[in-house]
Parts: C-alpha cells; structure tokens; sequence
C-alpha cells in the first residue's frame, strides 16, 4: 500500500463526499493506495503547498494552476479535469427582482480580496451584454457576504453554485429564497476544480498518479450510484455537515463532473476549444503577458478513461 | 446595534445550547485538540522565552540584536507565514505549535526582559558583594525580583497562546476548534461555531485564571496577590 | 598624620593613592576621594569617621570591590581588589534585605551565593547569630515586618554568616538604640577575640569609635581625603568600662576637635 | 532547512526588488493606508488601556470583573470577530481599527496594571502622607514607578499594531498592505507579496525603534536605558 | 508618670488607649503598642526614645494618619485622625525619595501634592533649606547620586517645605555625623522658635533628646509602652551649651537609667 496524502480545495462539504466517502468505503485501499485526506486553504494554498512537498496530491482550480505555471513556473500539473465548466454564479435573492446578469447594473456586488469572481466578471459581462462598469464592487469579509445579501446591503454576492443548498436554507430561515445566476449560463464554461500533482511525481510515479486518478474518477462514479451512502460515510468524518446539506452539495457537484461534456471527451479528459477558452479567460483575468502554452499545465494521459480502463 | 444582527450571524442562547448538547462528542474532541496544541505552545513560548529574556538582558549590544528579529517574527502575520512553515515542518501537529508559540511568546519576553532590567541597584550590589555569577545573579536576585512581571507576561501569552492555537488551526488542521470555528460557520451552522467560540472564551479564561492561582500560591509576596487599596 | 605607602604584604588592606570620581546624571564630575593611603594590619580594627558626604562608603565600597578606583590601587591581603573576594563581608548603609525572603532565608543567602552548605549547622549558626542580636523568633518573618533598626541588625548578621576575615561594616549601629548599640558593641568585640577579623567601620558616634577601635580615621570633605589617623592609646580588650578615664575622653575630644574644627575649640 | 524551499515559494531577493521597483507606487499607497490603521488602532489601544489598567489596579474587585471580559476579547479569534464588526460598525475604516485595538491593547493593560501595582510600599506612603487623592497617587506615584513597565507595553502594543491592521485587512479591507498581501498571493505575484511583507516587517521595526527612543528621551532614567552590565 | 486622660482641647497632639497589632504573613499577631496615653502640647517638643523595635515608627505612622490604631484614638488639634493631615510633616526613618525626580523636584513635590503654587519662592525656599543643611548645589541631583546621610537630609527639608505646624520625626539625624547632627539640630530649634511647631521626634541619641525636648517619652518594648515621660528640667531656649551642667547631665542619665535598667545602674 502506497501512502498518499491528498489536500483537497476548501473545507470538507458535500462537495468532497467522494473523497471522503471513498476513503470510508476502501476504494482508494482497493487501488493499493493508502490515503489521508485533509482540507485545503483555497486552491492558491493547494498549489503552492503541493510544490513545496507538502502532501503528494491536490484538488485546486484549473485556473490557479495556469496562473502559478505561466506567472510563477510552479511545477505543478492538473492530471484530470474534474469540474467541465466553474461553478461560478452570483447569487440574488429572489426578493430583488434580478433575474439575470443585465438586472445588475448599478448593483451593488460583495467581493473578497482576489476573488476570481471579479477577474471573471467582465467576460461574462460582455456575453451578458451588461454594462461592467456600471457594477459597485464592495470589498468585504467572505464570511459576512451572505448575511450582508440576506440583510439587502448587498445586492449579489460570488458564490461557487453548489454551496446554492443549505445558503438557500439559511435564506429560508428568513424569509427569504435565493436565485443563482451561473456564469455558465451566459455560455461562460471554463475547467475548473481539477486534480493536480507535481511535475516530479508525473515522472518518477506514473503507475501511483495513475492509481490514484482511478480511484478518484471510481469514487465520483460510486458516489453518483449511491450517494445517501456517501453521505453517510462523510458525515460520519465530519460530523459538522448536515446530512440534507451534504446531499445538496454532492448531487449538485456531481452535475460539475459527470454530465454531457465528460460524457463525450471521457470522465477526466478536456476538450481543446473549452481549454483554449479557460485560457485566454485566465490570461486576461489574471493579467498575463507571458506566451505560455496551456496544455503545458495540464497532463490527463494517466486518466482511466484516456488509458482505456 | 444587536438587535441588527440577524440570528444566523448571531444564534440566540437556546440556539447554542440545544446545538452544543447535540454535538457535545465532537466539540469536546476539538477541545481536546484545541488545548492540546495550546499547552505545547504555551510550554515552547515559557521555555524559550525565559532564556531569550535573560540573553536580551545580558548586554545593550544583545537586545538591539535581538529586538529586531524579535519584532521581524510578530510584524509578519501568522496566516502569510504559515504555508511555509507546513512546507518545512510537515503537515503535523508542529506548524500549529510553532504558530502558537509565535503568537504567545513575544509578550512574554518582553515582560520578563523588563523584569530582569528593573532589578533595584542596592540588590544587584548586594548580589554582587557576594560574588554572584551570572547564573546567580539571575536565580537568586533577577528572577525573584521579576516575578510579579514575569506572571504579568505569562497572564498574555497564556491567553493568546489560545488564540494562536486557533489562529494556527484556522490555516493548518482537520481538527481543533479553529477548523470547527471555519467549517461550521461555512455550513451555517453558526449555532455551533459560537458554541466553539464560547469554549474558547472559557478555555481562556480558566488558563488565565490558572496562571493567577499559581502566582498566588507559588509567591505570595507577589504584589499582585496583595490588594492595592488595603490601607 | 597620614599613613606612609607601605609594602603590602602583612597587610590586610592597603589603599595606595586612591581617588574616585563619579559622574552625576549631567555629566558633571564629583570627586568622591582623592588620594588617599591607608594600611590597615592583621586583625586591626579602623573606624572611619568624617562628615556625611566625605567618602566614608565610598571607600568602603572600594574595598569590598564593588567599585572600582578612578586612580590608584586597593590591595587585601596583598591581593589587587578587582572585584569582590569571598573573605570580606560588608554591612551596607541600608540594610538591603531581599523582600521576598525571610529573615533566616536572608542570612542563608552569602552561604547560598558562595556555594557554601546549608546545613543543620548553618541554621542553627544563623538562628544564633539572629539571637545575640535580638532577633530571636524572627527566623521566619519577612523583611518588611521589622523595624528600622531590625533590618539593620538582620544585615549585620548576614554579614557574618560566612565568617570573613575582613569586616567591611558602614553604619552598623547607626539606626539602633543606645542600649542595643551598647550590647552589639559588646558583642562585636567579643567576636573579634573569638575569631580575630580586621575591620573597617564606619560611624557616627566618635565614642563608639573610641570604644571599638585601634585606630580612627578622621576624614575630611569636599574632596574626601584622610584628615588624620589617631591611635587609640589604651588596649582593646578592658576598654569597656574605661570610657570614663582620661585617656578615653581626651582621645575622643581630639578627634571631636578634628571633626568640629577651630570654631568648636574655640566655643 | 531554508535551502529546502522553493523559489516561487520564496523568491530571491533580487526578484523582490524588482518587483517592488516596478510597484513602488501601489506599495507605498498601501502602506500608508496599513499605517493609518496601525496609527488609529495604537493610539486606542494606548488611549483605552491606561484609564483600563488604573481601573483594574483599582480595586482586587475590579480586576476580578474586568480581567475574564479582557481574557475572553482575546481568547476569541478576530478572523471570527471581523464579520459581527462589519455588520455593526460597516464596511469602513472603523471594524479595522476595532481590530488592531483588539490584537495591540491586551498586553499594554496587563503591563501598566502590573506595574502600577508594583509601586513599593514606602513610595505610596509617601504619597499617602501628603494626602494624595487617587488621581495624585497615580500621576505622582503610580505612573512615574510604572514607567519601565509601561513601556514594555507600548513596544509590544506597537509591534502587535502592525499584525492586527494586517488581519484586519485580510478580512475587510480594499487597501492596505493586509490586502495586497492576499490579493498578491492570489494573483501568484509573490514577489510582490513578499515586498508588502518585508515593509510590515520594516514597519514593526521602526515603530518598535520610536518607542524605545521615546523612552529613552523623555524618561532617560528608565531601567531600560541604563546598560545592565555596566558595574 | 504615663499622662492621664485629659480633654483634647488646646493640645496638639493626644492618644487615647491606643494600641496596634500587626498581623503578619503567617497569620501570628504582633502587639506593636498597648495602651498609649499621651498628650503633647500646642509647640511642645517631645522625643521618643526606647529600644529598636518599640514601636516608636509605628507610634509616628499612627500620629501621621498612616496606619489606624486596633484600639483607642488619635487626634490632632482636637480631630481624630483618619488620614493623613496636611498640618503634619513626616520625615521617614529611611529616607524615601522618588527616585526618578531630583532633589529640588523632591523638594517640591509636597507643594504639588497639596496644591500649593510651585512659584520662584518656593523654589528659593527649597534651595535655602538646602543650603541650611548643606546641601546648597546638589538641588539637581538624583537620590542615587547622594550618599546616604544626604539623602536623610534632603527628607528633612522635604517635610519642612509646606510649613507643618505639628512635625513628626522618624530618627531624622539616624545617619548623620556629630558635626551634621549638631548643626542640624541648632537649625530645628532655631526654626522652633521662628515658627513654633509641635514636635514629635524619635531618636536614639539621648543627648539629643534631653537638648532637644521639653518632655522625652520613655518606651519599652513588647509590646510597646510607655514606660515613663521625663520632663527636661532646663528652659529649651538657652540649652545649647549648657550640656555639661548638672541638671542636663542628671536627666540624661535618669532617661540611661531607664532605658538600661538596673543591670547598667547596678555596674
Ligand atoms: N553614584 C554616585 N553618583 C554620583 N555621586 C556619588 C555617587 N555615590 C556617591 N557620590 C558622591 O560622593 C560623595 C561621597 O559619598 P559617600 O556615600 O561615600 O559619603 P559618606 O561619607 O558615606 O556619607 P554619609 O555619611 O552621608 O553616608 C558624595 O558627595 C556623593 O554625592
Ligand atoms: N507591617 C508590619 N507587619 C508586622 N509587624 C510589624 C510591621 N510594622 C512593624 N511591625 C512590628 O512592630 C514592632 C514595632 O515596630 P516599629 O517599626 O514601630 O519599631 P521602632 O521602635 O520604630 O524600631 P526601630 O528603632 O528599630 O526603628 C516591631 O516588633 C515590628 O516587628
Ligand atoms: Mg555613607
Ligand atoms: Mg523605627
């Protein structure tokens, strides 16, 4: 048994019941892999930790990894594309009246501190057809951006789409209900969530990156089957997620992974428009000047699907 | 200005108690946790500090060495320093310790380097008529001297060693209360996150209080064990 | 009449030209002695004597080594007085207790410093020494719980706790009682017959000067300097008693009549 | 250890300068708004802990009510504090100032209390004797003796100013160098973030360096400006 | 003859059946004084005298307002004291000086604490007792930079400085030489008979007490009391000088009488 430590993106939500799961249920065991999985700070912390030989693989954004290859040469690679399209959205309540992107000009918009939901905003603007300059960004706290929504000092606030679940919950507690107004709505699809490892394991362990991809991609498809199971194995590591709540999170998630785009590039596996795409989005986003090939970031030919398993 | 809160930002009493006896298992785990990394930082901030102190005291030239790099460890915020010291230290128990340990121990140095300093002339002669070295000097005349300083900067760091451990837990832990702080005000659950944020204020209070009941024991000429107004 | 520069050996203290001058907190120079020479023998016992402000613990102080002099050179036992040595107890002005200890804890602390053992034998000296001075049933009390004069007496038993060959004492006496200052006289002299000590003591009261001393050294001030030294002329052992007899008193007016100058003699 | 970390965990010095060249402006925007906070946070913490610690030092009461209110401002994380400031307080420079007060002001109180209630028996008999109103003890008296020990407050308070605008910067802030740190980090500008790092560092220094020198102009005959070693 | 009871009225200075115990750390009781009656008259001068550790500082801090009596009564000019008064002035048995300050802002520092004006004359107040006391050039010296019997003598002026009319003296000249100490002493009776005060004046010189005092208060200790008040049978004003006649000289030795008892009586 191989011993492998995996960092994931964020806290563990329903979002991460795969992982979590799978570990409970032995498919990673299964694949002789013996994981330990913890959380992650934001996939910047990923990436740069998993350079630094912190822990053997990561779960971070797509774009992150472009930014730190191209900016920073980190090496670090995505080694299977989990999320076909980002699950950026915006958030509104229902109560506002907004029902798409054009309902926000002159709108005030909760952002944290390098959030790429601002970097992104302009090229959804420009597909939206609304005005970008006509939006009032207001700097706050990550935590107070859905209490500041709810109590309408805000009039949207940047939300990944599948925490849409229990922030509607809390929402409801209240009065009132929340709309979300994906980017991807606006024909805004971009990799995101990713699987990522260094350039050095790609190389010196490709039967391990490979096992571990399978039992990843195994664990998305087992979770898909039997996702009350899942949740349960999940919950029972972390006792703080509601069942209904994990629930809500993984089927959602599950629609990021396994959906029409897997279904014809193979579960993993990219499509060179949509990569050229997140690309250029995260060039202009992140400010890059560099000429930098993108599929120098990522490397799915260790993929089950790619290797035909 | 409370009543502009709303309830999921700030849960009533009732709200807090019904969710902390449901999960009382998992919060008294964190605890465990939590206090676990408090005392090893605690203990690294005592243990380090104390010789640190006597060193900046040993000459002027030591303290403007010493200083600097001192201030240097608290002007960097804890959250930016902490991906390296995972990368250096490994992704256990030792970056929080360390973290800790940076948060709590820099009050403490202070307060006992102005202790030791502050030694009256007339004792330091005395110490001196009888050839005291160094190490005598410190033990039999700096030291007890300092003691009512040295217990003022234990009272700090005993007290922000708490914070720093969940500062620490914040930025590196699958446990402990500052990852349940995070992972429950994520979920909404903020019923049990100021459940956690309660146990901490306790866990603070209790350890401050602790390191005032060993001062009134182990030195009861101290003068902060003596009420100033007894006339 | 000023001693003479002395070849040092069999001396138990030599002060060779001494000066000292400290700086004030702006800058200002104050010369505190200036040269001064001074032998004291074996088992000799010098009073200082002078007004307040000449030096007399200056001196003193440069003789434990706990200062240093600005020009010139102090000798015990033929020895360089660099720091200070482990056969000299000194009795400061005031009496200097640590407040945290208690009294017995007070008179263990040279035994402490100077890695000597505290044993049954150590404790039942010091509980003896707290005893001839009136302090028996103190032991345990701390320093702030004594009077004045009490601490004072506590500060000379310290002193005495590791048996110094030299005796450095400033103003032992000086916050106690008649009655007491005579038994503590008594006393004093009674240790020196037991175990001879050179001492140097510095005091107020020209009698007991007289009365303790072999010889006294009149100081004068501004800059603090050597006036005179006059011999006592009777022998130490029988001189309680004799305080009344003429040589006692004419000694004791001469050295008043130093002291107190022209106008004194003249009233 | 330090071989072991990567360079674009920590870049070489060369590629920090030049990006900071290449930024100086933004840099030097930043850290004036970070020292605008650090100024404000200081001057409460200063302008609250002294009436604090006379209050404290005031009675054995007192210090039993207000110590576990101090302890329990402390315990709690400010990362989890700054959201309830925000809604309270709104989302302007004020919830930052709150924050810098929270990390900076623990340690000056326990400082000044303990030296406030250090002052020896005879000094406040003194005070006493000439019928000294509680106000006189203390600025006579009180204040005078403490000054070492105040001082030991306001170099830790200054240092920990400098930390807690940064924290408050990362959760609720649109400048400062708290927010270009994280913006920076985000960006993967690294250089960049470590410049901003390196000007808090140099910051806490300075800072650190004005207290001492203070102290040592106006209350020349403080402990801490006499050299220990010097016989 | 301990001095009955009377009516506080027209007397500075009474205490009624005071007592005081001290309790110390571990809890044991100390009896300092027990049943004190004495009443001091408008101007009189009374000296203290008795062994170390009678309770002659503990009787001055009670006559100060700075401790409570356990039992009985003090009162000033007919007013039970509470607190301190401003009409008192204390000088320490040690001389208690804010390190920090120099001896001018020492000086002073009465003034600010009773809200006097701090004024060019109350400077030039300051720098004449000074200069009465032989002090003239040290005003802006540090404590530390005194010697000790310096620093007693810069306690001294302090008390004088806000013009008390009942002065209490905690061994004032302890530390001084007989030169000093004569000087000194010429000085408070001359500002006795400038401005009359009431003086209560602890010492252990008896000389001093019997030129000094109209009455000396005889203490003895454990618990501390009052062993006998002896009335200074010369008239206070001539007394300087006429230390050798027959009547100074028999009460100084009735006080050493009482003081040392019958075994000094009898050798
Ligand atoms: N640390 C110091 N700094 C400056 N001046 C000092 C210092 N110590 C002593 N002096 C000065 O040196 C002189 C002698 O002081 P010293 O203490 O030796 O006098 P003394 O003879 O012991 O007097 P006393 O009988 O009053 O104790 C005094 O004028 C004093 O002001
Ligand atoms: N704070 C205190 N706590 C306990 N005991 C005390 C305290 N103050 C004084 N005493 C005791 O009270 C008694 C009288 O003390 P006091 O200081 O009045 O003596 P004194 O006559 O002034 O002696 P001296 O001449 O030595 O100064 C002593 O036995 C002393 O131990
Ligand atoms: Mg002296
Ligand atoms: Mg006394």
């Amino acid at each position: 048994l191989d011993d492998v430590h995996l960092q994931t993106d964020w806290i563990p939500s329903g979002e991460h019941a795969m992982y979590y799961g799978g570990w409970s249920k032995g498919i990673f065991e299964d694949h002789g892999i013996n994981i330990t999985i913890t959380r992650g700070y934001g996939s910047g912390d990923t990436v740069t930790k998993l350079a630094g030989g912190a822990f053997d693989f990561g779960v971070a954004d797509f774009g992150a990894v472009l930014a730190a290859r191209a900016k920073s040469e980190i090496p670090v690679k995505t080694i299977g594309i989990l999320y076909t399209h980002s699950p950026h959205s915006l958030f509104v309540l229902e109560s506002s009246g907004i029902t798409d992107f054009k309902g926000l000009e002159g709108k005030r918009i909760g952002i944290t501190p390098g959030n790429s939901h601002r970097l992104y905003f302009p090229k959804v603007a420009e597909r939206a057809g609304t005005d970008a300059s006509q939006i009032r960004w207001v700097n706050t706290d990550g935590a107070t951006m859905a209490p500041l929504l709810i109590q309408k000092k805000l009039d949207a606030a940047p939300f990944y789409s599948i925490h849409y679940y229990y922030q509607n919950k809390a929402a409801q507690a209240v009065g009132e209900s929340i709309r979300v107004l994906p980017f991807e709505k606006v024909g805004f699809a971009i990799y995101a969530a990713s699987l990522v490892t260094t350039d050095e394991m790609i190389e010196e362990n490709p039967d391990l990156v490979k096992r571990f991809l399978a039992a990843v991609y195994e664990s998305f498809e087992w979770a898909k089957e039997n996702p009350e199971e899942a949740c349960r194995l999940h919950t029972e590591r972390v006792p703080e997620v509601a069942m209904d709540d994990c629930l809500g999170s993984l089927e959602a998630t599950l629609g990021f992974v396994i959906n029409e785009h897997s279904e014809k590039t193979g579960l993993g596996q990219y499509d060179p428009e949509r990569l050229a795409f997140t690309w250029e989005v995260v060039k202009e986003a992140q400010e890059i000047e560099t000429d930098f090939d993108p599929t120098e970031a990522l490397d799915t030919s260790l993929v089950p699907s790619a290797v035909g398993n | 200005m409370v009543f502009e809160i709303p309830a999921f930002l700030l849960p009533s009493p009732a709200r807090i108690l019904r969710d902390s006896v449901a999960e009382a298992d998992t919060l008294g785990w964190h605890t465990l946790a939590t206090l676990k990394t408090v005392f090893l930082g605690f203990l690294a901030s005592v243990v380090i500090s104390l010789p640190l102190a006597v060193l900046i005291t040993s000459s002027k030239r030591m303290a403007n060495t010493i200083y600097p790099i001192l201030v240097l460890t608290q002007s960097i915020p804890k959250v930016a320093l902490a991906p390296i010291l995972v990368i250096l230290l490994g992704t256990n128990e030792l970056p929080r310790i360390v973290v800790t340990f940076l948060v709590a121990f820099f009050p403490l140095v202070i307060a006992v380097a102005t202790g030791l300093s502050s030694v009256p002339d007339d004792l330091v002669e005395l110490g001196r008529s009888y050839r005291g070295s160094r190490w005598q000097m410190l033990t039999r005349i700096r030291l007890p001297y300092a003691v009512p300083m040295i217990f003022s900067g234990l009272k700090v760091a005993v007290t922000l060693s708490v914070v720093g451990a969940v500062v620490a837990e914040f930025v590196n832990a699958d446990a402990g209360l500052g990852y349940f702080i995070i992972s429950s005000t994520a979920f909404f659950e903020t019923g049990l996150a100021y459940a956690a944020l309660i146990i901490l204020s306790l866990m603070g209070i209790v350890l401050f209080q602790i390191v005032v009941v060993a001062e009134r024991v182990l030195f009861p000429w101290s003068p902060a064990n003596t009420d100033p107004v007894s006339r | 009449m000023p001693s003479g520069t002395e070849t040092p050996n069999g001396h138990a203290i030599v002060l060779d030209g001494v000066e000292r001058v400290f700086e004030s907190r702006d800058g200002e120079q104050i010369q505190a002695l200036k040269g001064v020479n001074l032998t004291v023998s074996e088992h000799e016992f010098v009073s200082l004597v002078g007004q307040s402000g000449c030096g007399k613990s200056t001196l003193l102080r440069l003789v434990a080594g706990l200062l240093a002099p600005t020009v010139g050179r102090v000798a015990i036992h033929g020895e360089t007085v660099t720091e200070p040595r482990t056969d000299t107890g000194l009795v400061f002005q005031s009496p200097t207790l640590l407040p945290w200890a208690s009294i017995l804890d007070n008179l263990l602390f040279p035994l402490r410093m100077l890695h000597r053992p505290i044993d049954a034998e150590a404790r039942e000296r010091a509980l003896a020494l707290l005893e001839l001075v009136g302090l028996a049933g103190f032991a345990s009390r701390y320093p702030k719980e004594l009077s004045g004069g009490m601490q004072q007496r506590a500060g000379i038993c310290r002193a005495l706790m590791h048996d110094p060959d030299v005796l450095l004492m400033d103003e032992p006496f000086g916050a106690l009682d008649a009655l007491t200052r005579e038994e503590m006289s008594r006393e004093l002299l009674d240790l020196c017959v037991r175990r001879p000590k050179t001492v140097l003591f510095v005091t107020h009261s020209i009698t007991e000067s007289v009365l303790l001393s072999d010889r006294v050294v009149v100081m004068s001030p501004r800059p603090g300097r050597i006036q005179e030294i006059v011999t006592v002329p009777l022998p130490r052992e029988n001189r309680i008693g004799s305080e009344a007899s003429h040589e006692f008193q004419s000694c004791a007016q001469h050295i008043r009549d130093l002291i107190f100058g022209r106008r004194h003699a003249a009233a």
